[in-house]
């Protein structure tokens, strides 16, 4: 049984960093623009596919060694994938910023639509496979079964996470974000350049979502138009259960939706002695959400917006 | 002074051109366009149902559909042979609004403490946990093979049989449904859910329960999501959980906006652009989603406060119409 | 005033969706879900069935009649099925159609098409649709129940293993066919450790596995889809799974050995309704003509499309009228020679010979198992 | 029969803002609650109205204990209050803004409790009445936000007053008026006094505290430090030195006050981009 649980562990920690890291996206810009960009799955479907292409143009070019080219591939799929993220931000969310919430979530959802059938249209509807990045090979580890795969990205997760945390309070820029985010009126006023800071959080945001999309479809080994939507809306979901607007929040609620996903399929069955079967698992992982939002209004590490807070925040 | 002869003519012609061909010209129309109608009106009930949640009271809820299905299924449980109960359609209908508004009562209770975003995901939830609930209780529901079979849906006697049959009984519905949240939106309800859309904490400042009042604004809106629904199966003769994903929640919610929030002139707009935009988009072929997505994004770009102004509501047109039937000296 | 021109557009547009048709042609519907998630599948079918009537225009069409083919999207979506069978009702020179994918998508338009007495191929393979008693109505390719059955006598009897668990994705087509493997094979002596219901678009099935390896099954059978499939099977050979992996008809194509990889693939099984694509002359001609058209192999029911529009154009040809009472008047009787071998209905319109075929996965391609 | 508080004490984390303060306000006179800046006053009303929970103590409105009650039941109460920063209701016309005031009133006996239900024309005749009364009614069918400052500033003290509470809170009335229309104000809220109201005043503005208020409660660290007639508190030493400095910088603290008002008019225009 032990073994079997560490087994699960090990599979809720790979689930949930990339979960974790798609939440990134997410949480960044709600921060800063309080909206829900339900566009930000379709990045990390465009992240495979860029590198891909980037890969094959590559190889077609020749010449350098198979290690530079996925470096270059990397970096070519994050840098893309950001300046569209700037792009989508500038053509479809900025000229509604004056307009509350929902005319940009609805827009948002539209350019969803519109990337995803992008490729579609152009690439084709099937799942294709994709190559291992890291040769996969099963680790043996205190009577668990750990790949290289599952190692490299929770080692990558943690990274690019740690980066963008060390990023976020340590630098200029970064500290800029997080003034935008505390109140956009305020930092305005201070003269710091609100829009830039935007579009950088559109870069980093969109450009972290294609890295976890490679990663994820290296995991698995296919790619598809639809993967956005599908794990776009789980990512989604642990950023509220983190606590949206807070990154490590966001890290958070990505490794807890993984446990949750994994608990409810390896072990909801035996708890309930076989009454509740697997496929209630999304109804258990839904129902830890509510429960959690019941206890914390703003998610774990969210801050808790009552009425004392917002009149506190109004009036001082 | 001939000028505005003129137009209260035009006016008065408009007017008349309008409810002859929602009368007439509608349900003379080849059965695949009242079809249509059809997936319009039922699209234009459930926005203006949702419109009280999103529109008024200023809670966003992607999980509407979610009552929707509550009626579909209260239908298909209350006259088929999956439980041999077989009453009458118009009871059922009670019976489906009634079910829609006890779910939504149970969806209010735990989001009544949630703000923004959080209320949305909260109802996104319990939209995917209902989905799933049908889904998987294969004894009630028939699980993904759904209740087929259902039986034809007759009022006093009469059997509801063609796509005009129902575009009679949407028609009715729309104008009882869209009246009743028009009187509604008027009255001090409907004050009171704008205050609370502007202003939560001022408004439970002047003395007004506003978990109350979020509870009335859910449980309306889900008795209308929970009638719709009734409808829809008894005209489908069909129900399963396909019909009821998370993309047809944003679909409503997209109608509201695209339209333009809490103006029912606007949701009627918005419905019908986004019904009869793929339809047209067939000769498309595999281009027809990408064009929709463009389109969207563009109106929304374009008209952020939804296709028909704020201030050319239900309430103008309705003024509109008075003037020109009451009184011509009254200009 | 906005307002009334854009109306006015989408209702001209509106109008003019449906495209005017030579007098003399010969139009056949078909619908799938063309966008969205099953968009593959859908569009696989429809392009066997473009190929078909291609090549049927090649040749001179129908009795000289240039033949139309007209695909419509249904999404999936129950609704949108209503209305695209609507739109082929209300289209008097569509004398035929092949519709729909999904049995969900079906049965609601079933109701439509018998009421403009509109001759229907189905594709859709799940046993009720031809239980409800209609009389237009024909399934050329065979239901589930055969195709659940098959397997379950192999493993149970041949093989002698008989220890299963079954997986499918909570789908009307997973859930189904499924149950009918799980009937047959406990009628075979085998016995059902457990039954785990997965989403249609999972792709770790990482955790389940490791629950399912604690059963320790020989056999496991997977009522899913693509990618599903392979995704699973590969994920289970990694956690050392060596249970023989079942699966059914969609999983039959390259796509699955290749995103699985080869070694995984290795052993596993699978039902097609047709024999392998070089063992008849026809096949290989079709995989070569699809080749050409459409610039790759034929997607996952490229072939089922194809079959169901020999089905439809064969009761054209014999129709005395070119209407839809016409073909309709033929329909049942149609005696043809398809891709899958020779097509004849009982009287609820099931192909009384279709068949079924079990496929190994041997050193990377798909080998027929001989009974 | 009062509105009292009873060793009330409000704690933010580790931040004490309020610590063991007992105050009783009749009705029938102007109370002003003044103090330096975090001294706790706007806490005070918050915990009054109901906004701010109370950490410890008891505050009661005649028989009722107050401070264990939700806001809304507080205000059904007869506890009503205006906002430091303006909280109207922006998109709703001016007539509207009132109306709402009476919405619990005006539903059926199932949802009220106790009362008789309120018709429509009896709704609309106090809130005409009112806006008379405040020289709104020329704007009654104007939006909200559209007024300009100082009318809004009048508009939420309609509100307050509109539904005849006996408490009336007021958090800072004339922070971002104009010296003519604080007078205004000032004058306004002196007229309001009543025998069977008791209102309750937090303000900067230190003409305006001393020229209508009956006691002033100055309160520092968040506790009271005095309490009496405006002529009592001009006078005290203690609140002087506290709240004043010593005598050598009042100039300084003069220009201050003075300095503040155009401060609050920031202020203002912050609030109104807010939306």
């Amino acid at each position: 049984m032990l073994d079997y649980l560490l087994q699960q562990v090990i599979f809720a920690l790979a689930i949930g960093a990339i979960y974790g890291l798609i939440a990134l996206g997410y949480t960044m810009v709600y921060g800063v623009m309080r909206l829900i960009n339900f566009a930000h799955g379709e990045f990390f479907m465009l992240g495979p596919y860029l590198f891909t292409f980037t890969m094959a143009a590559l190889l077609a070019l020749g010449g350098l060694p198979p290690l530079v080219d996925t470096i270059v591939a990397i970096v070519v799929s994050f840098v893309a994938i950001g300046v569209l993220g700037i792009a989508v931000e500038r053509f479809a969310y900025r000229p509604l910023r004056a307009y509350g919430r929902l005319a940009p979530m609805l827009s948002a959802l539209g350019m969803s639509i519109v990337l995803q059938n992008a490729i579609r249209v152009t690439v084709g509807p099937q799942p294709v496979h994709f190559p291992a990045i890291v040769p996969n090979s099963p680790i043996e580890m205190l009577g668990g079964m750990v790949t290289t795969t599952q190692l490299g990205i929770l080692a990558a997760a943690v990274v690019l996470m740690a980066g963008l945390t060390a990023f976020v309070n340590g630098t200029r820029i970064g500290i800029w974000i997080r003034a935008a985010s505390e109140s956009w009126t305020t930092s305005s006023l201070l003269g710091i350049r609100v829009n830039r800071a935007v579009s950088l959080i559109f870069f980093i945001g969109p450009g972290l979502g294609a890295m976890a999309g490679i990663m994820y479809a290296s995991y698995y080994g296919i790619m598809q138009p639809t993967m956005g939507s599908a794990v776009g809306l789980k990512a989604f979901t642990a950023a509220i259960l983190g606590g949206i607007g807070s990154i490590p929040g966001a890290m958070l609620g990505g490794f807890l939706l993984g446990a949750i996903e994994v608990f409810g399929t390896a072990f909801l069955p035996i708890v309930s002695g076989g009454a509740v079967g697997t496929e209630y698992r999304d109804v258990f992982a839904f129902a830890v959400l509510i429960l959690v939002l019941l206890f914390k209004p703003a998610g774990l590490l969210g801050e808790t917006v009552t009425e004392e807070t917002v009149v506190a925040k109004k009036d001082y | 002074m001939g000028k505005s002869v003129f137009l209260r003519r035009t006016g008065l012609i408009v007017t008349l051109l309008v409810c002859v061909a929602l009368l007439v010209k509608v349900p003379a129309l080849p059965p695949y366009y009242v079809r249509v109608a059809d997936s319009i009106l039922i699209y234009i009930i459930l926005a203006v149902g949702l419109n009280i949640v999103v529109g008024y009271a200023g809670l966003l809820d992607l999980g509407f559909i979610a009552f929707y299905a509550v009626g579909a299924y209260t239908y298909a449980f209350l006259a088929s042979g999956q439980f041999d109960i077989h009453l009458p359609f118009l009871i059922i209908l009670l019976i489906g609004a009634g079910t829609g508004a006890l779910a939504g009562i149970l969806l209010g209770f735990p989001v009544l403490k949630l703000r923004g975003d959080y209320l949305a995901i909260v109802t996104l939830s319990f939209g995917e946990i209902i989905r799933i609930l049908i889904n998987n209780a294969d004894d009630l529901t028939n699980g993904p093979q759904g209740i087929a079979a259902l039986d034809r849906a007759r009022i006093f006697g009469l059997p509801l049989i063609s796509p005009t049959n129902f575009y009679f009984l949407l028609l009715i519905l729309t104008i009882v449904v869209c009246g009743a949240v028009y009187f509604m939106e008027r009255s001090i309800l409907g004050k009171a859910w704008r205050a609370l859309r502007e202003d939560q904490d001022a408004t439970r400042g002047l003395g007004i329960n506003t978990t109350g009042l979020k509870l009335a604004a859910f449980a309306i809106s889900a008795a209308i999501g929970g009638a719709t629904g009734v409808i829809f199966s008894a005209f489908q003769r069909f129900v399963s959980p396909e019909s009821f994903t998370f993309q047809e929640s944003l679909l409503v919610v997209l109608i509201i906006i695209i339209g333009g929030v809490g103006n029912i002139v606007g949701i009627a707009a918005g419905a019908i652009l986004l019904i009869i935009l793929p339809e047209v988009l067939h000769f498309a072929a595999q281009y027809r989603l990408l064009i929709y997505g463009l389109v969207l994004v563009v109106v929304i770009v374009l008209r952020p406060n939804g296709l028909i102004p704020p201030a050319f509501n239900l309430g103008h047109v309705i003024r509109k119409i008075q003037a020109l039937w009451l009184s011509p000296s009254n200009t | 005033m906005k307002r009334s021109t854009i109306l006015s557009t989408l209702a001209i547009a509106l109008m003019s969706a449906v495209s005017p048709v030579a007098a003399a042609d010969i139009v056949f519907g078909g619908s799938a879900p063309m966008s969205g998630a099953q968009a593959e599948f859908g569009q696989s079918q429809i392009d066997g069935a473009q190929l078909f009537f291609d090549q049927l225009n090649e040749k001179g069409g129908i009795k000289g009649n240039k033949v139309v083919f007209r695909p419509l999207d249904d999404r999936a979506d129950p609704r949108q099925g209503t209305l695209v069978a609507q739109q082929f009702c209300d289209a008097p020179e569509v004398i035929g159609v092949i519709a729909h994918m999904n049995s969900g998508v079906t049965l609601p338009a079933l109701d439509i098409y018998s009421a403009c007495e509109m001759p229907q191929v189905v594709p859709a393979t799940n046993p009720k649709l031809m239980e409800m008693g209609y009389k237009t109505v024909v399934r050329p390719v065979a239901n589930d129940f055969k195709q659940g059955a098959l397997p379950a006598k192999h493993v149970s009897g041949k093989l002698g293993l008989k220890n299963a668990v079954l997986v499918h994705d909570k789908t009307v087509f997973g859930q189904g066919i499924a149950g009918v493997f799980k009937e047959n094979f406990e009628k075979g002596g085998g016995k059902i450790a457990g039954t785990f219901g997965v989403n249609p678009d999972d792709v770790d099935f990482s955790a389940l596995i490791a629950g399912i390896k604690r059963e320790n099954p020989d056999v496991i059978y997977m009522g899913a889809g693509m990618p599903q499939l392979a995704l699973f099977l590969k994920q289970m050979r990694e956690q050392q799974v060596n249970a023989q992996f079942i699966g059914p008809d969609i999983g039959f194509t390259v796509d699955l050995i290749k995103q699985a990889s080869p070694a995984f693939a290795e052993g596993a099984l699978l039902t097609f309704q047709l024999p392998p694509y070089d063992s008849s002359p026809e096949l290989v001609d079709f995989t070569n003509r699809h080749q050409a058209r459409f610039g790759r192999p034929p997607g996952p029911y490229a072939a089922l499309g194809y079959v169901n529009a020999q089905v439809i154009a064969a009761a054209a040809e014999k129709a005395k009228t070119f209407d839809r009472d016409g073909v309709l008047a033929e329909l049942h009787g149609v005696k043809a020679n398809t891709l899958l071998g020779p097509v004849a209905f009982d009287e609820k319109g099931e192909n009384v010979t279709a068949p079924v075929y079990l496929y190994v996965v041997k050193n990377g391609k798909f080998e027929l198992v001989k009974e | 029969m009062a509105l009292t508080l009873e060793h009330v004490s409000k704690r933010f984390g580790s931040l004490v803002a309020i610590k063991d303060l007992s105050l009783t306000f009749e009705r029938g006179a102007i109370y002003s609650i003044i103090g330096p800046n975090g001294a706790g006053k706007s806490t005070v009303v918050n915990m009054v109205a109901g906004s701010y929970t109370v950490t410890s103590g008891v505050i009661r409105l005649d028989a009722h204990v107050v401070s264990s009650l939700a806001k809304h039941q507080i205000a059904r109460l007869g506890i009503s209050r205006t906002y430091q920063n303006l909280r109207l209701f922006d998109g709703m016309s001016v007539l509207e803004n009132l109306e709402v005031c009476f919405f619990t009133d005006s539903l059926p006996g199932l949802f009220r409790r106790g009362g008789h239900r309120m018709t429509k024309v009896e709704r609309l005749k106090r809130c005409h009445a009112c806006l008379h009364d405040f020289n709104l009614a020329d704007v009654a069918e104007n939006l909200a936000g559209d007024l300009p400052y100082g009318r809004q500033k009048v508009l939420e003290l309609a509100r307050a007053f509109v539904t005849d509470a006996p408490v009336v809170l007021l958090d800072e009335p004339a922070a971002g008026l104009n010296h003519t229309e604080t007078k205004e104000m000032a004058r306004r809220i002196a007229s309001l006094k009543r025998s069977d109201r008791a209102i309750i005043l937090v303000e900067h503005d230190m003409d305006l505290v001393m020229s209508i208020s009956d006691r002033v409660d100055v309160l520092n660290h968040g506790e009271l430090l005095y309490s009496g007639s405006p002529d009592a508190v001009r006078r005290n030493e203690k609140v002087q030195e506290a709240y004043l400095g010593t005598a050598a910088e009042l100039d300084i603290v003069r220009k201050l006050t003075e300095g503040r008002r155009t401060s609050g008019g920031i202020r203002a225009h912050a609030g109104v981009v807010r939306h």
